[in-house]
């Protein structure tokens, strides 16, 4: 009993990484309906930046959280205006494709001026304090990253649901020529969506920096493969789906590899989710709305 | 009657093209011309269009997004193998072995999958490509993580045109029937298909199970090239691969497919020398190509000996003028 | 690469030109790329040194560095380019399966492959077969020889009784690793607990830690590279596991202490060839120019790199010529050669001969058992 | 209040209007009927700015608008009721409504509005919390009309608002659109219903394939023989 | 006996009651239309008769064939097509292989025939070609055969969408508004065109539409639904004048 609610303790500090990722990727994915598969690698981008403002500028983690968070902000708009706005009346998988472009060449414009070397966080940063409560061991980073995670979730389903912007976020998603003719600006509309995606992502980016202290140019790969797979798990779009498939990952991984066996982790995490999808196949929270035909 | 001589004219002229054209490349290899730097990379090549001309029946025809051919490859490539190399079968029982595995395993991870819509589908496709790739991995008979090495090398050029140009006559040929109509249906409107009288599941499962098929036959001429295989090959980053071949050739468009193939594998040649900088600028292609023809290199149209008439007398024409 | 055309017209004599040129296979990119980039960085350094000293045989070294893209069919495909280059012999690539895919080039095209790192058994030996593979030869240890050391100096040294595993299930080296380990210590009466894996990239091992934990073993193994392992070793201390926990080479990187942190890291011990905190002058001279160029201590990627480099040179003034085949002959007579890490001979199998140390993180400081 | 001067609109090669000019006079209902394909869709949405005239010019109330942003010409004033609807699907009816005041910043006068377009639209009240894209098609069209006059436009652009709705619903909106027209807004109205169109129209003008080829009265349009045969199905 | 007969039919979604209690039947070679307001249910019927939705109660016959629940190409197999309130086409498609498609029911060869390029498969596609072009000389379409169906202007879309239902060689033909966004002389045109087909091919018709002018103009029976349920039932001549329906659709008398 003991062992089973330290994994679900794992699970859940491992979860909140992923949900924290998928929470920017399900907002940009919502929104204009591109799959940002260099979400993950903004997550980096952001690692490194938090990394650089933490052991060059010695400013401490809330600085260098929200340095990341703006330049990665700046970066995530500059993105959009650059690779993906000229493809915005094109195929989505047009837009796929040119994400990958996009996430290859953030990796290797990284590997190539800061190698693939891996960098540490000083560990001074953010120093660990472990709890032992009832014999669970929980350290203050744990706690840290779950409440963040939750915190976001709500200002950001908050902002989506009730704040013009967010409605108009919706909008945009849903007929783009038709919020036009409301007065929405749909350039800035996507602007604010890719700023806000990119700063979530690099606060998840600086808060893995803090939780496993390494980070290199490919940390963003499986993440961002993880974090997107959540999203879809909780319903393309959808704040909390994206939460809650995020939490939803991490445990599961992490009780398959406490009691199964950690060889097939990934595959049966994954296959868990394959039979999520085939019993709601719009997602953990996807209305079935159909096709009104 | 017209018709028919027409037909036949077509076929003649396209056999003889093909014929020129191995012969050449057979004399090539043949004579040393070609060395094995090459011949590695013609040999991608070939591999590459199977895959991606494959790939493309799925997501370009069918309009189904699947980001798991690499899994079929793989189960193809140790399929294969475990015919040849471990149980002493000829090449030819090995790689019908291949397609035929991975043809299955089109089926089993089909039925259930292909009720799936949209980014949920691409997301099961994806899954169970990973799950084929972890479970590979932790099967001791094939070699776990290591995989097979010493797998000796029977994908010669001549195996490879024919693999080649079958994978691309039997895609080709089905597309343009009744029964690839009904398949395109499906991609352009799933529930107007239905209402015609397709049965979209059927036509959806079928495609999915020859573009299976096809990723194992690449996967068992893999194997035979390279030496040897690990399931690591394999894994999502290899089905992306596929995928830029195929959007960039046109979804829809086989000899987008093809083209594209070619022009990334080729491309790959071109930067080998550029070790540092290759990925970016891999990556800056990508993201130029797709603004500036979003649409793929050809769209959906196909390249054809019409369209290259019209190039021709459209140059024709402009030089008659100057 | 200049003037291929002209190298191509002289392909098969291996001419010699006013340059020796090395092959430089590395996984630059992809899964592994900071495997490839370390051992390049080392390869270099050598290149360097050795040019600025005057060269081989009176000419310079001239590296073509290529990356593989930690793929097996890459690996053999920037081979074929390299020989199609004219080089004389190939450092790289870092792991079994891509010196494996590289390795049928190389004997077709009779051009040694110095390994820097491949470990697996079979990457010299065809075992199938029962025979060398008279081109390949490698500057690290076989699985073999690190899994059994350990093994022995956790039954011998530490006097533990049982063990757990937990290791990298997604490369080779890390499995062979294990299985030596496992095999050596069975015999000698140990028991093994568990067997748990993780993969390449991971860094989340709690789930199973958490489940070792419950098994109360006296001792782990994880073999693995550092990039994963500090990470995991400090996992297992925050979740209260405080038995000594022991690996491989792989663990050699300065960056074990940034991340674990000296105290996660006191109680662990690693096999290894050499401890850049030796003393001797030839271990820190290249520390320093490593330091210098890369800002960073090199880890043993780097090192091998730059002995294989060495190595290739050794051979090829013994071999008083820069004709592949006559390195290859060099090579296989290889005895005592001196590099960073370690004194060598290249056995029958091509294998080093060198020899193998414990060492134990004390404080952050390594310390040779 | 509105004028169109001699503009071309081409999509790729297709000349879909050429040199059309166009004109409507504050506080009237000018009508433009037309075959299918005639280019009335494309008219309303050059004058909103979804597209871009190659040549020629629209002003609107003596401001050159030809090539300000289609969200800034909301601001200026004129709002569309787009055909097909176009209400965003997977919002509710309410929130539907609250885009269309998507500038407004006076929550009063934005609640006000509501209550009156569900006054007009009592259907919608009843379903004002199901999401739009479950409404039945004319459920829908009424949603479209009740979002534009929610931005309180002065000039407002309907594309075939009668499209595909019941009988009653068509004397129903038509009656609105007078409705509305009274109250002081001025209404471009594209209609396939050139009969009902005519009828509360005070101008008119007919196009075809991108031309116009008749303006006037819509009294003198409706006697006209050639409208009659072609358009009144006379 | 009568060619469509429903029964007792049912469909809600969430809470609210699309059809009720809906019983129904269409003869041989009768023309019947089906009206009412906005949201009255009417769509819904169609999804329900072609297997889009599946019933919550009440069965479907087919020529007393029960065909309720199948799926949608079934029913199609079995004598039943349709059109759409808002047009499907396939889009990328030429207008030739838009009702090439619906000719897929029946294939004259098979697909290994079609690989293998044998005289059966091209015998099969002339065939096949000649029926598509037939509908489409039906319709007027056939100089546009090569064009893209999303090219084609609304009016002849709809067009289309009948040929090509019409291709899949029904017993039953339901139209959802196929006047919708004609004007009245197009609107006419497609009243002869309706009219035609029915005696040309022996059809069944049923159709949903909102042009008064045309549905009196060519039904033989209507019935009115409204809130889900049917208010009404009879001769245009008895539906103009019927009081529920003035007063829940027409508005006042239609002259
Ligand atoms: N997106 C487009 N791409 C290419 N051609 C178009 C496009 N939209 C419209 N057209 C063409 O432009 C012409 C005018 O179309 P428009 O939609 O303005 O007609 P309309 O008068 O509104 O017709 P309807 O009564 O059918 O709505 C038509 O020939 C049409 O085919
Ligand atoms: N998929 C669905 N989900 C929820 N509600 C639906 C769905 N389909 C239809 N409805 C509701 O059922 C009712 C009937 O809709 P239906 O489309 O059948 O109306 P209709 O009679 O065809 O109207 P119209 O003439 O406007 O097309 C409407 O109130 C509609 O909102
Ligand atoms: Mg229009
Ligand atoms: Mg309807």
């Amino acid at each position: 009993m003991l062992e089973f609610m330290q994994q679900l303790v794992n699970g859940l500090s491992l979860g909140a990484i992923y949900a924290l990722i998928a929470l920017g990727y399900t907002m940009v994915y919502g929104i204009i309906m591109l799959i940002n598969f260099a979400h993950g690698d903004i997550m980096m981008v952001g690692a490194y930046v938090g990394f650089f403002s933490i052991s060059i500028l010695g400013s401490n983690i809330v600085v260098a959280m929200i340095f990341a968070m703006v330049s990665c902000a700046l970066l995530g708009v500059v993105i959009e205006k650059v690779a993906y706005k000229p493809l915005r009346n094109s195929t989505r998988i047009a837009a796929l494709i040119t994400a990958i472009g996009v996430s290859l060449f953030l990796e290797y414009i990284t590997l190539y001026f800061l190698t693939a070397q891996q960098r540490v966080y000083p560990d001074s940063a953010f120093p660990l304090h472990k709890y032992e409560v009832l014999g669970l061991v929980i350290s203050n980073k744990d706690i840290f990253i779950i409440v963040s995670a939750v915190i976001l979730m709500i200002i950001l389903q908050y902002i989506i649901k009730r704040t013009k912007t967010g409605k108009a976020m919706r909008a945009v998603s849903l007929d783009r020529e038709a919020a036009m003719l409301m007065g929405i600006s749909v350039d800035r509309i996507v602007s604010v969506t890719f700023a806000i995606g990119s700063a979530l992502a690099a606060a998840a980016g600086v808060m893995i920096g803090l939780y496993y202290n390494a980070i290199n140019p490919l940390m963003g790969i499986i993440p961002g493969l993880k974090a997107f797979v959540a999203a879809v798990l909780g319903g393309i779009g959808l704040i909390p789906g994206a939460m809650v498939g995020g939490f939803l990952m991490g445990v599961l991984e992490t009780l398959v590899s406490g009691y199964g066996s950690s060889m097939y982790r990934d595959a049966v995490a994954f296959g868990v989710l394959i039979l999520i999808l085939l019993i709601k196949p719009t997602g953990l929270f996807g209305k079935n709305t159909g096709e009104k035909v | 009657m017209e018709d028919k001589r027409r037909r036949w004219g077509k076929f003649l002229l396209e056999v003889i093209v093909l014929a020129a054209l191995f012969t050449v490349v057979q004399y090539l290899i043949a004579t040393g011309l070609l060395n094995r730097y090459y011949q590695i990379n013609l040999t991608l090549m070939g591999i590459n269009i199977i895959l991606a001309v494959s790939l493309n029946l799925i997501n370009g025809f069918t309009g189904q997004l699947s980001l798991g051919h690499a899994g079929f490859m793989a189960i193809g490539a140790f399929a294969s193998v475990i015919m040849t190399t471990l149980l002493g079968y000829p090449f030819m029982i090995g790689i019908l072995a291949g397609m035929l595995a991975a043809a299955v395993a089109g089926f089993i991870i089909g039925v259930p999958t292909l009720r799936l819509k949209g980014d949920y589908l691409a997301i099961a496709t994806l899954g169970f490509g990973e799950i084929i790739r972890v479970v590979l991995q932790n099967i001791d008979y094939i070699g776990g993580p290591a995989g097979i090495s010493g797998i000796s090398k029977m994908t010669t050029w001549p195996v490879l045109f024919i693999a080649t140009v079958i994978t691309i006559v039997v895609i080709v040929n089905m597309i343009n029937s009744s029964y690839g109509r009904a398949i395109i249906s499906v991609r352009e409107d799933e529930i107007a298909a239905e209402i015609m009288g397709v049965n979209t599941t059927k036509y959806k499962v079928l495609a999915f199970v020859v573009g299976a098929g096809f990723a194992g036959l690449a996967g068992a001429l893999y194997a035979h090239y390279f030496y040897i295989i690990k399931p690591e090959t394999f894994n999502f980053l290899k089905s992306f691969d596929i995928l830029v071949m195929v959007v960039l050739g046109g979804l829809g468009s086989t000899t987008g497919a093809v083209i594209a193939a070619a022009f990334i594998t080729a491309l790959n040649v071109v930067l080998q020398e550029y070790a540092a900088v290759r990925m970016i600028i891999y990556a800056l292609i990508l993201i130029i190509v797709m603004i500036y023809r979003p649409q793929g290199l050809l769209g959906n149209k196909e390249l054809t000996r019409r369209s290259f008439d019209k190039i021709w007398s459209g140059r024709h024409v402009s030089s008659a003028n100057k | 690469g200049g003037d291929k055309a002209s190298d191509k017209a002289s392909d098969g004599d291996n001419k010699v030109g006013d340059t020796i040129k090395v092959g430089i296979n590395c996984e630059l990119s992809g899964a592994v790329a900071s495997y490839g980039d370390n051992a390049r960085n080392g390869a270099l350094i050598a290149i360097e040194e050795i040019n600025k000293a005057g060269g081989v045989l009176g000419k310079q070294l001239e590296p073509l560095v290529r990356d593989n893209q930690s793929k097996t069919d890459e690996a053999m495909n920037v081979s074929a380019a390299l020989v199609d280059e004219g080089m004389v012999a190939q450092i790289g690539p870092l792991t079994s399966g891509a010196v494996a895919g590289s390795t049928p080039v190389m004997m077709e095209n009779q051009i040694p492959l110095i390994a820097p790192a491949a470990t697996a058994n079979n990457v010299t030996v065809d075992e199938k077969a029962d025979k060398v593979r008279d081109y390949i030869f490698r500057m690290c240890y076989r699985d073999s020889d690190q899994g059994q050391r350990m093994a022995d100096f956790a039954i011998d040294t530490l006097k533990v009784k049982n063990a757990a595993i937990f290791g990298s299930t997604s490369d080779d080296y890390a499995k062979g690793l294990a299985k030596y380990f496992q095999e050596e210590f069975e015999s000698k009466g140990g028991t093994i607990v568990a067997v748990e894996g993780f993969m390449n990239g991971d860094k989340e091992f709690r789930g199973p830690l958490t489940k070792i934990r419950g098994k109360n073993p006296e001792f782990i193994y994880v073999p693995g590279y550092y990039t994963e392992v500090s990470v995991l070793i400090k996992q297992a201390r925050d979740l209260g596991l405080s038995v000594p926990i022991g690996g491989g080479d792989g663990w050699d990187s300065p960056d074990m202490v940034k991340v674990a942190g000296a105290e996660a890291l006191n109680n662990t011990y690693f096999t290894n060839h050499y401890s850049v905190e030796d003393p001797d002058p030839a271990i820190q001279s290249f520390v320093e120019a490593y330091q210098a160029k890369h800002k960073k201590a090199p880890d043993s990627f780097a090192a091998l790199g730059y002995d294989s480099v060495k190595l290739l040179a050794d051979a090829i003034t013994r071999a008083d010529s820069a004709d592949p085949v006559k390195i290859k002959e060099a090579l296989e007579k290889t005895q005592d050669f001196t590099g960073i890490t370690g004194k060598m001979s290249i056995d029958e199998q091509h294998n080093p001969v060198k020899n193998i140390v414990v060492i134990e993180y004390k404080d952050g400081k390594l310390v040779s058992r | 209040m509105l004028q169109i001067h001699e503009i071309d609109v081409f999509y790729g090669a297709i000349h879909a209007l050429k040199k059309l000019s166009l004109e409507v006079e504050q506080g009237s209902i000018v009508t433009l009927i037309g075959a299918n394909g005639a280019g009335k869709t494309t008219t309303l949405k050059s004058i909103s700015g979804l597209l871009r005239p190659k040549s020629g010019g629209i002003m609107f109330k003596d401001k050159d608008i030809t090539k300000v942003a289609p969200e800034k010409i909301v601001g200026l004033g004129i709002s569309q009721v787009p055909e097909g609807r176009r209400v965003f699907p997977s919002m509710s009816v309410m929130e539907n409504m609250e885009m269309g005041a998507y500038l407004r910043k006076d929550k009063k006068g934005i609640e006000a509005d509501m209550e009156n377009v569900f006054t007009r639209f009592p259907r919608l009240k009843e379903r004002r919390k199901q999401l739009a894209g479950t409404l039945s098609g004319g459920e829908q069209q009424m949603l479209a009309i009740g979002r534009a006059l929610m931005a309180r436009p002065q000039l407002l652009l309907m594309d075939e608002p009668s499209m595909g709705l019941a009988p009653l619903l068509v004397k129903e909106i038509f009656s609105i659109i007078k409705d509305i027209n009274e109250r002081g807004t001025t209404i471009l109205l594209v209609e396939q219903n050139a009969n009902m169109a005519l009828s509360i129209a005070d101008k008119a003008y007919v196009i075809e394939t991108g031309e116009i080829v008749l303006k006037g009265s819509a009294q003198e349009l409706m006697n006209s023989p050639e409208v009659k045969k072609a358009y009144l199905g006379g | 006996m009568s060619r469509l007969q429903i029964n007792n039919l049912s469909k809600s979604f969430g809470g609210l009651s699309a059809v009720l209690n809906f019983d129904f039947n269409v003869g041989k070679q009768e023309l019947v239309g089906l009206i009412g307001p906005n949201g009255a249910g009417k769509t819904t019927v169609f999804n329900l008769i072609t297997g889009v939705y599946k019933p919550d109660q009440g069965t479907i016959c087919l020529e007393d064939k029960d065909i309720t629940g199948l799926h949608p190409y079934d029913i199609c197999k079995k004598g039943i097509a349709r059109t759409f309130q808002n047009i499907r086409l396939f889009n990328d498609l030429t207008v030739l292989d838009n009702v090439k498609v619906a000719l897929h029911t029946d294939v004259p060869y098979s697909l290994t025939t079609a690989v293998l390029r044998l005289p059966t498969f091209f015998k099969g596609e002339e065939q096949i070609s000649r029926q598509a072009l037939d509908y489409l000389k039906i319709f007027d379409l056939d100089k546009k055969k090569d064009e893209i169906a999303s090219n084609l202007p609304y009016g002849e879309q709809r067009r289309l969408e009948i040929a090509r239902a019409l291709a899949t060689r029904p017993s039953l033909l339901i139209l959802d508004e196929p006047a919708a966004g004609m004007n009245p002389n197009e609107t006419q045109e497609l009243m002869k065109l309706i009219n035609w087909i029915k005696e040309e091919f022996h059809l069944s018709i049923l159709l949903i539409e909102h042009d008064m002018s045309l549905v009196m103009g060519v039904c033989e029976r209507i019935y009115v639904l409204d809130y889900g349920q049917i208010i009404a039932e009879g001769t245009p001549q008895e539906i103009r004048n019927n009081k529920r329906v003035i007063e829940a659709y027409l508005g006042e008398e239609v002259e």
